[in-house]
């Protein structure tokens, strides 16, 4: 790929080492969450040098992540305020998925579903956190009722989260040319008129 | 224990007043549970607290601490007057029907012949009548007022149930439920296995409490029976055995009473302790002392023992004036006592007033402390903050601490409860420089020995000439000297029967005393242990716990003194036919020519029914004693006095007679008097006690029982810690007139408040335990509290009722 | 020791079955509590025996001691003080792991093997596997397994695994002084329960009974109660246990469901980019692109 | 097909667990799942009898190693003895925690002694103990033996000495100690019985 002086500047350094930071977090977190989970996962725990480990690492690397996720919340929400036309996209969603975006509606630096994602992940981010906190047995103890409600919701928002997530890097490889803007920060001029035009259109002034 | 530990499991009824067996004896307690389970067996319980026996038992009864004789008067006179008593076993097996002198009398609470000043009784009216014939008269009839059983009727018919509510609080009604279930038992085949401990012993009238009971369980026609008796759960491993080698002052080995000063030679010794039958034909068993003391001496003195220096009767030291605990204590305190050994006991904890007994111990010269744990005695010179305020540098007694081992560290025999003398070997060295009683006490021994030898001294004799035959003289191994205590023949023994037959050659070991002899033949060093260690060898490691009779005799297992009997008195299991009262469960019959059965009969082996041979034959008169004549202290029929700290002003009984308020013959001494408190300024009654997960105050010492129960407690009903603001949890302050102690608070609804006479009276309950040495909290010693008064007959401390005050603090 | 020493029925976070084939008997402790004295030998034996002890504690009003379950108190007897028509009753209860047949302990644990059943019933924690995540205590309906503080480890009863292995019965049963305790097979001691209750019933106590609570698939812990129809009356003894739906939820159908639709998102991802291939710049918009760029 | 909701969980995760675990490529390691071995297998086993209360159970002591010659035994464990008729094998919380009395944190390993007004412990050797006890002894015996009361009776009693004899001590241990007492003139002597 050739880097263009011309290209559109979408992430500066820190918003990226942001993102990456919550990322590798939550890979972790998935993936020792997942040992957790079902058995045809606890092998992933010798990633994390055995089950006692990965019992030990999960929650902190948990609280780590939600504070640097705090900070990316704090970075985006002005950006994830939904309009009319992310609404409207919404509604054309399955337009888009079939790879016909001719007609979407222009889009902001955001899309209708990036939106979306942002905020579902923030509600599961918080729920995963609280309920998190019930069940981390090592540092809190709470009504054993409680814990029991925290460990359902933790495995089951866990598991909408990965899948979100699994969604949101699927789009990123799906959609080419995206990867790139977590990379190096920069995207192509033609990313971005085709995909988030009005992005575009305000970058550009054209 | 007259039966044994197996047995209570053929009780019909196992009736529990006085101990707390489930907690302080749970393993021999499964055997009442068993009953429960396999007889249908009733448990009933009368106790100030609803303990953990009265937890599984069928019933329970309140009573006010130190009122047990109004509750047995009031039971026996239940069966007297309602008619539930065995007829037959009454009148041939017991002395109802003897008749008592005339000049005997009850007035006023007092016995005839009481002297104030002495506070004792002169007992010369307290016996039986005696004919021309030379024995005691009787009235079969039982209708002859100075008869035993019309004697007893009138003195019990006092103790009405409603009398029995007001002394000791219990409801009528409880009371009377008690009582129908104990009547049930006097069907000839129905039995009750009365069970007690210290909660009947430990009381000014102790020995008089037990006797009520024994005079129950006799009306009711339950000793000698499977599943009868008076069982004393007694405390420690040993003290059974320890008892039998009489290691206190009245008696020598086989509870033979010890020279006194009034015996200035052996024959006068001998003839004062050998009876004659007060019954004809009776075997008047005791007549065989001789035998038993000689024998003694021999196997003390050996050859030094001859005819011609009456076997070395002037050797034994001669008692003069009291020698019991408290006594020695209170001589101690007076600075009476230089040296002091304390060989596995631990006084200041055990022995009331605490104060008076660390003050005693500070005037002694010297003291010597034997145990395998440092006790809280052998540092009551060393302060320990509030628990044990002292100035070490004022008290100027030498304590030495001898590391001893325990019972997993040496081998020797145990004596159970029920007399089973059992046999143990050793597992593992003691932990450093540790050593065996026996080893500890021969060092000392034979350093003194070999003091008196070279430099002489004061009467060296017994101490040169004591045998020392062991093969290792600084080690005595327990078999030379369980073969010692057994005897042996010291020469050939001729059968007098037959000149030409040797029963047993020099050297040999006895298999019973029925072979010991007064002519210094034989050496017995306890001669109800002969048969321990006969010539087949040491009986008490027999372990064939075979029990063919189902009874659960297992007379295989161990050896039981004497001569390996499990049921004292067994031939009252039989009418005089020698027919047993309950066939299922036969433990002595007669079978045409001899006696047999399950058991060693108790009773001359061939002695006809119709020799009319009494079962009670360790009593010249043959039968057991509704009246004890003039064998107690303090009366010989039972009769309720308050304890020495009563909530009471009078005793109820007498109201009008202060000098019979407490026990008019109990021994109190003046400076022990004054220190009495009173329902004014102590109002509630305190009772002392063990639980389950401690043992007197070993237990405090290891650290798995401390952590099951680890801190003094102490234990109020709910109402009086509603009075006083105090909540489960919260530290209290026990008071009285002798120091205080604190524990935690337990409310309980287990303690309930009582009615006597017209007055509420709460009972507080507080555990022994705890000390200032040991894994468990640090705490104050309980017996701070306890009053210095003992039974009238053994002087056993009255710790079991007492007054108190408690304050939240 | 043997691997098999006992054979095992389940082990947690396990899918496949454990060999299954041979039969051993089922075993069971029947706690009677119309025999028990409370006094506590149970408790000492369990230390005793499994080389734990738990810390001196303080006397707090009553007469349990240690308060509740630790890692190192396995056992513990409970107390309390009843008064039903004014009789009073003391109500003693050893309490400790119920063995359950339906284990919530088992069922809630993520690590392999920390949990085993034997097929003689017991229900065993082999700390050694634990990971400390504590979802026993979660799973557990009688609230018996404890973490401990030092090695955050799980502990709790094994009933003695290690002498019932040999065919010895576990240190309390053998203890108990009274026969509150007993050990056998599941059937005898069901057998035995029977007599007990007979004679319960014959004492006035009309609605003694076992328990062997269903909702757990029943228990290889048992006790014979007087007062059966209010098991609530022993220290809060769970009336009609089973685990939590919770826990059922959690560790039922969540796990399926959502794996099942962890793989549905992956798949269809992957089938999405199949089907439809990559969303890539449409040469028109690149060539607008190069065109502005040549102005 | 009916089926029940434990029943549907199962279906379900035993399918998706083998599937999963062929979707990973790997899976667990084998946990072992033995059960703690029986410590006492080769144990030594001795029979003695507990040292509390007077039930006197047969206890069963477990030590460690095989009594040859150059291995200290240790005790590790005690439990009921079954043969006893009387505990059939039971103990009770005492007795079942025996083996912590034995090893108590407070038994007592040499002998010591505390001198008059001092406000310590010093340890002292065997010897020197029974000679410094020995000297008080006899010093005292000879000083304030009795031979005879006052009315001319022989009495030979040692008034100024008392002792108590412990009730655990074995009946052997407790008649030597009785014998030698005695032989020493000692009236006030006692022993738990007693309270």
């Amino acid at each position: 790929m050739i880097r263009d002086p011309k290209d559109l500047k979408r992430y500066d350094a820190s918003e990226r080492a942001n993102h990456w930071v919550v990322g590798i977090s939550f890979i972790l977190l998935a993936l020792s969450g997942l040992a957790f989970f079902h058995p045809a996962f606890f092998p992933l725990t010798q990633l994390f040098g055995g089950g006692t480990w990965a019992r030990i690492l999960h929650p902190y690397i948990g609280v780590f992540m939600a504070f640097f996720f705090v900070l990316m919340f704090l970075r985006f929400k002005h950006l994830n305020k939904m309009t009319d036309a992310d609404r409207e996209w919404l509604g054309r969603a399955k337009e888009m998925m079939d790879g016909n975006d001719h007609n979407m509606p222009e889009q902001g630096k955001y899309n209708g579903g990036q939106k979306m994602m942002f905020w579902c992940m923030t509600l599961c981010m918080v729920l995963l956190t609280v309920s998190g906190i019930f069940i981390w047995r090592a540092q809190f103890s709470v009504p054993v009722d409680l814990a029991r409600f925290g460990a359902v919701i933790h495995a089951a928002v866990a598991a909408i989260m990965i899948a979100m997530i699994m969604v949101h890097v699927y789009a990123a490889i799906w959609t080419k040319g995206t990867i790139r803007a977590m990379w190096y920060g920069t995207v192509t001029r033609a990313w971005a008129k085709q995909h988030h035009r009005a992005w575009y259109r305000q970058m550009t002034g054209k | 224990m007259t039966n044994h530990w197996v047995d209570i499991k053929n009780a019909d009824l196992v009736f529990v007043m006085g101990g707390n067996p489930a907690e302080a004896h749970p393993c021999g307690f499964k055997w009442a549970i068993e009953a429960k389970k396999t007889r249908k067996a009733k448990l009933v319980v009368v106790d100030p607290r609803f303990n953990r026996t009265a937890a599984v038992a069928d019933y329970y009864a309140p009573i006010r601490p130190g009122t047990d004789i109004a509750f047995f008067g009031g039971i026996i006179n239940y069966l007297l007057s309602n008619d539930k008593i065995q007829h037959e076993y009454v009148k041939h097996y017991t002395n109802a029907a003897f008749l008592i002198d005339d000049g005997f009398k009850f007035q006023d609470g007092l016995f005839s012949g009481y002297d104030e000043a002495k506070r004792s009784y002169a007992k010369d009216t307290w016996k039986y009548q005696i004919g021309s014939d030379g024995y005691a008269k009787v009235d079969e009839t039982l209708q002859d007022p100075r008869c035993v059983f019309q004697l007893m009727k009138q003195h019990y018919s006092r103790y009405a149930p409603e009398t029995v509510q007001k002394i000791c609080g219990t409801p009528k009604d409880a009371f009377l439920k008690v009582c129908e279930y104990i009547a049930s038992t006097s069907a000839p085949n129905r039995t009750m296995s009365y069970l007690y401990a210290l909660g009947l012993t430990e009381h000014s009238v102790g020995s008089q409490n037990i006797r009520c009971m024994a005079m129950i369980q006799l009306l009711l026609g339950n000793m000698g029976m499977a599943g009868g008796g008076i069982n004393a759960l007694r405390g420690h491993a040993n003290v059974q055995g320890i008892t039998d080698m009489c290691a206190y002052s009245q008696n020598l080995p086989g509870y033979l009473s010890a020279p006194n000063e009034g015996d200035k030679d052996r024959a006068t010794y001998l003839e004062k302790r050998t009876p004659k039958a007060l019954r004809p034909g009776q075997m008047n068993f005791p007549q065989n002392f001789p035998k038993w003391f000689t024998s003694l001496c021999k196997a003390w003195y050996g050859n030094a023992a001859t005819k011609e220096n009456d076997f070395a009767f002037d050797w034994l030291p001669k008692l003069g004036g009291a020698t019991d605990t408290l006594a020695m204590f209170h001589a101690m305190f007076e600075g009476k006592l230089n040296g002091f050994i304390c060989q596995g006991f631990n006084p200041l904890a055990s022995v009331p007033n605490k104060k008076k007994v660390g003050d005693a111990l500070a005037k002694l010269k010297y003291l010597v402390v034997i145990d395998p744990l440092a006790t809280d005695t052998s540092e009551f010179w060393k302060p320990h903050g509030e628990f044990n305020e002292v100035d070490p540098t004022k008290i100027d007694t030498e304590v030495f601490r001898l590391p001893a081992n325990l019972f997993a560290e040496h081998a020797g025999t145990f004596t159970n409860s029920g007399r089973v003398v059992q046999w143990r070997w050793k597992s593992a060295d003691g932990p450093g420089e540790s050593k065996e009683d026996a080893e500890i006490l021969a060092a000392l021994f034979l350093k003194l020995k070999a003091m008196y030898a070279k430099d002489g001294g004061a009467l060296p004799e017994p101490i040169l000439n004591l045998t020392w035959a062991y093969t290792q003289p600084a080690k005595p191994s327990p078999e030379e000297l369980l073969r010692e205590i057994n005897g042996k023949a010291l020469t050939d023994l001729i059968d007098p029967k037959d000149p030409t037959k040797v029963l047993f050659k020099a050297g040999e070991q006895l298999p019973s005393f029925g072979f010991l002899r007064d002519d210094g033949s034989t050496a017995c060093g306890n001669w109800i242990y002969c048969g321990t260690w006969s010539q087949a060898g040491n009986n008490t490691a027999k372990r064939d716990n075979s029990d063919p009779s189902g009874l659960g005799q297992t007379l295989n297992w161990g050896y039981a003194w004497p001569v390996n009997r499990r049921i004292l008195y067994n031939r009252a299991s039989a009418d005089l036919a020698g027919k047993p009262w309950d066939p299922q469960r036969t433990v002595m019959k007669w079978l045409g020519d001899k006696w047999g059965g399950n058991d060693i009969p108790d009773m001359a082996p061939t002695a006809k029914p119709e020799d009319y041979v009494m079962p009670f034959i360790m009593t010249p008169e043959g039968v057991g004693r509704l009246f004890s004549r003039e064998i107690m202290a303090d009366g010989p029929m039972p009769e309720h006095y308050e304890p020495f700290e009563s909530p009471l002003d009078v005793n109820p009984m007498h109201p009008n007679n202060p000098k019979a308020k407490s026990n008019p013959a109990a021994r109190v001494y003046k400076s022990d008097m004054e220190a009495f408190g009173t329902a004014k300024d102590f109002p509630y009654v305190a009772t002392t006690y063990r639980l389950t997960e401690h043992f007197h105050y070993w237990t405090k010492q290891s650290q798995i029982n401390a952590i099951m129960q680890p801190e003094q407690f102490v234990e109020i009903g709910e109402e009086l810690a509603k009075e006083k603001g105090i909540k489960a949890g919260d530290k209290i302050k026990v008071r009285s007139n002798r120091g205080f102690i604190k524990g935690v608070a337990v409310v309980t609804k287990r303690i309930k408040s009582l009615e006597i006479d017209g007055k509420k009276v709460h009972t507080v309950g507080i555990p022994i335990h705890y000390g200032f040495k040991g894994a468990t909290k640090p705490g104050f010693l309980t017996n701070t509290l306890t009053p210095f008064v003992g039974d009238a007959n053994v002087h056993t401390p009255e710790y079991k009722a007492f007054l108190i005050n408690i304050e939240k603090v | 020791m043997a691997l098999q020493s006992l054979d095992i029925k389940q082990r947690s976070a396990t899918t496949t079955p454990s060999p299954q084939a041979r039969q051993t008997i089922e075993i069971a402790k029947l706690i009677d509590v119309s025999a028990c004295i409370g006094c506590k030998a149970c408790q000492v034996a369990c230390m005793e025996w499994n080389d734990v002890r738990d810390e001196v504690g303080n006397c707090h009003g009553v007469y349990d001691n240690p308060m509740d379950l630790t890692e190192k108190s396995w056992t513990v007897m409970r107390f309390s003080e009843i008064e039903e028509q004014g009789k009073l009753e003391w109500l003693i209860r050893k309490d400790g792991c119920m063995h359950c047949a339906d284990p919530g302990c088992l069922k809630a644990c993520p690590a392999p093997g920390a949990i085993i059943q034997y097929a003689n019933g017991i229900v065993d924690f082999h700390q050694e596997n634990c990971i400390g995540c504590g979802y026993c205590v979660s799973g557990c309906p009688f609230n018996v397994p404890r973490i401990s503080k030092t090695d955050s480890k799980a502990y709790k009863c094994t009933l003695c695994s290690d002498r019932v292995a040999v065919n010895q019965a576990p240190a309390c049963a053998k203890a108990c002084p009274t026969g509150a305790i007993q050990f056998g097979s599941k059937e005898d001691m069901k057998d035995y329960a029977a007599k007990r209750i007979t004679d319960l019933k014959e004492r006035g106590y009309e609605k003694a009974g076992l328990y062997d609570p269903a909702g757990v698939g029943g228990t290889h812990v048992m006790y014979v109660l007087h007062h059966a129809d209010k098991p609530d009356l022993y220290s809060g003894l769970p009336v009609n246990p089973s685990i939590s739906p919770l826990v059922a939820l959690w560790k039922g159908a969540t796990k399926p469901l959502a794996t099942l639709a962890l793989a549905g998102v992956a798949l269809g991802s992957l089938f999405h980019y199949v089907m439809k291939g990559p969303n890539e710049v449409s040469k028109e918009i690149e060539k607008e692109i190069e065109k502005e760029d040549a102005q | 097909m009916q089926m029940n909701r434990r029943q549907f969980f199962k279906v379900c995760s035993a399918g998706l667990g083998g599937s999963s675990i062929a979707m990973m490529g790997f899976s667990p390691n084998a946990a072992l799942a033995e059960v703690r071995t029986f410590k006492l297998a080769r144990a030594t086993e001795t029979r003695n009898i507990c040292p509390y209360c007077s039930v006197s159970c047969g206890v069963l002591i477990y030590s460690t190693g095989d009594k040859s010659k150059n291995s200290q035994s240790e005790i590790i464990h005690i439990e009921g003895d079954p043969d006893n008729p009387v505990n059939r094998g039971t103990l009770c919380p005492k007795g079942a925690g025996l083996r912590d009395m034995v090893q108590s944190a407070n038994r007592l390993k040499w002998p010591e002694v505390r001198e008059p007004g001092s406000k310590e412990w010093k340890r002292i050797s065997w010897n020197e103990a029974i000679e410094r006890i020995a000297a008080h002894m006899k010093a005292d015996r000879d000083k304030n033996f009795q031979a005879q009361n006052k009315d001319g009776v022989t009495i030979n009693r040692w008034p100024t000495i008392g002792a108590l004899v412990s009730s655990a001590a074995s009946n052997e241990a407790g008649y030597l100690t009785v014998k030698t007492l005695r032989a020493l003139g000692v009236t006030q002597l006692d022993t738990q019985a007693r309270i």
